[in-house]
């Protein structure tokens, strides 16, 4: 192991004479590639070892002249030297951390994958490219268009027309709807009847709602004048209203004081 | 003949990618010094005389062009949506419910002239057929709708579109806002 | 005999005139029912191999293209395309190749921070395109190839890619490094 250390050290001078800063580099995983490609061996044999210590040395020596290191590289750096321990000390049992060989087959897997991107960025890149190495036809003919219309109306335009042709026709004046109201304050009016009453007796509070009122709509309002007005009356301890379950009739009675 | 063919190839290549045709100096400049160039051209035209491009010279220069008896499959057709305006709308409204219906007679409804190219457009959208002639003085002619026209707007017979009761009922008709009334509601809960 | 050339006339006629590669379907629309048009087409190939004009394929269709060892003489033609950082180059490789893949997974692999513009200009382009979203947390976009990426590199689709099968069989192109990943030769240096 030692032999192998040594003779990796004598191969790192050499490396780090080719790279004096990190400019040109697209980060940490660029640098170890680059260094790794240095080894001269294919990357499935590529000694992670090695190229930490290699890494390791270049930042010192970076470090040395004073240059800054942007905080990635240090990471990396960091993490180097965590894989190196773990690379050289004994393994440990029931571990629940990935080995050492683990991360650094892991790294050697994420090396092998960028460098198979370079060399795929290549081939693209020296392929026959359109207007470059071959051309498509500069001059074509000319492509006659005939145009056919289709009309965008649906038969709902066609009714809407109608009806609004309809409509304007007819001319017939707009008389804007009075609109209904039976306010709380009505219905109070129409529930004095009972207030008082000497002899008090369950009624129904539709009872309460004038004749007039017809409508569904304009009942449904009512009621609700009528009911507010009710529990207005309750409040004031002047009636008592009783209702036997949901949606089921409502009564209300004077209450004698 | 090697020299032959690599001087036709390069030629091939030169006024196929070429913008534009190309003048006699524009192809000696880009071909090796020496040739004969009205030989090249009277080869290449050879050449490309039964295909489907032919070499031709055009505005002063040379070009390949398609082969005029093919022009034909080099138009395109292409679909427009376009709109048809109210008027049209309207008197399409107007012809379907009120056919056979002539010109005067639309236009008495709708109380204005009928500009000229209205029903014509109706016509071109095959929509609005001719329905003979009014047996009246002029015998003008009358309009009605066409079998397209009911397939284009999902109808079995001009019978099927709503009656002015109808639309009335769906507020369509109704000079007033619409009124959301719902009546079944109202019922279960009082 | 008579129907086959006319065909190929017809085949001429139309691939010169597309500026954009005609699929086979594109072709078989325009050409007469009933015909074997890969018998055509691989025809229409032949006559041209030789030729200073090629039928070749390219983003899912047929077009004719200058040959490439003729380069040389389309100075004039030649479109200036700007230069790609190696960075942009490095992005437009991993894209190609593991499309579609998002903003993250592309900095994972280059084990760098991408910096804005690069994807940006590559879309730009018309290289890159967005291919939807991935369905993982925060629902990143995911990035891919464009037809005129095909057609820009000459490939018919991205299994035409370079070395892509070899990288697919390698598992380099797989999210992950395969479960039972080689370690012995790393042992021997611990």
């Amino acid at each position: 192991m030692i032999n192998s250390f040594t003779e990796n050290n004598g191969g790192l001078e050499n490396s780090i004479s080719l790279l004096i800063d990190l400019d040109g580099f697209e980060g940490p995983l660029d640098v170890l590639l680059t260094l790794a490609r240095k080894q001269k061996v294919d990357l499935t044999k590529l000694s992670i070892l090695t190229l930490a210590d290699q890494y390791l040395a270049f930042i010192q020596k970076i470090k040395e002249k004073n240059i800054e290191i942007a905080a990635d590289y240090l990471v990396m750096a960091a993490w180097l030297v965590y894989l190196k321990s773990k690379l050289l000390l004994p393994k440990e049992e029931n571990n629940e951390e990935l080995s050492g060989d683990e991360l650094a087959a892991r790294l050697q897997w994420q090396l092998r994958r960028l460098d198979s991107m370079r060399e795929a960025a290549k081939k693209i890149m020296t392929r026959n490219r359109l207007g470059m190495d071959i051309f498509p036809r500069g001059f074509p003919d000319k492509i006659k268009l005939i145009r056919n219309s289709v009309f965008n109306l649906s038969l709902y335009d066609i009714l809407k027309a109608y009806s609004d042709f309809n409509s304007r026709s007819q001319k017939k004046p707009y008389i804007k709807k009075r609109l209904f109201s039976h306010t709380i304050d009505d219905a109070l009016k129409w529930l004095s009847i009972i207030i008082g009453s000497p002899v008090p007796k369950w009624e129904l509070l539709e009872s309460f709602i004038p004749e007039s009122i017809i409508s569904n709509q304009e009942k449904k309002s009512a009621i609700t004048a009528t009911f507010s007005a009710s529990l207005e009356l309750v409040k004031d301890g002047k009636v008592i209203i009783q209702q036997d379950k949901e949606f089921s009739p409502i009564y209300i009675k004077s209450k004698l004081v | 003949m090697v020299q032959n063919d690599k001087i036709i190839r390069m030629m091939e290549a030169i006024l196929f990618a070429a913008v534009q045709p190309l003048s006699e100096e524009d192809l000696s400049e880009r071909l090796p010094d020496g040739i004969n160039l009205n030989d090249y051209i009277e080869q290449l035209k050879n050449k490309y005389a039964a295909s489907g491009i032919n070499l031709i010279k055009v505005a002063g220069g040379w070009s390949f062009r398609t082969a005029p008896d093919l022009s034909f499959l080099l138009e395109k057709e292409r679909t427009v949506t376009r709109r048809l305006s109210r008027a049209a709308i309207e008197t399409l409204a107007i012809i379907a419910y009120h056919q056979p219906i002539t010109r005067a007679e639309i236009e008495e409804i709708r109380g204005v002239a009928l500009s000229k190219g209205t029903v014509d457009l109706l016509m071109e959208a095959n929509w609005v057929i001719l329905k003979g002639r009014k047996k009246a003085p002029g015998r003008p002619v009358m309009y009605g709708t066409s079998n397209e026209f009911l397939n284009h707007f999902g109808l079995d017979n001009v019978d099927d579109l709503p009656g002015i009761e109808e639309l009335k009922a769906t507020g369509l008709l109704s000079p007033d806002p619409p009124q959301n009334i719902n009546t079944q509601d109202d019922e279960s809960h009082t």
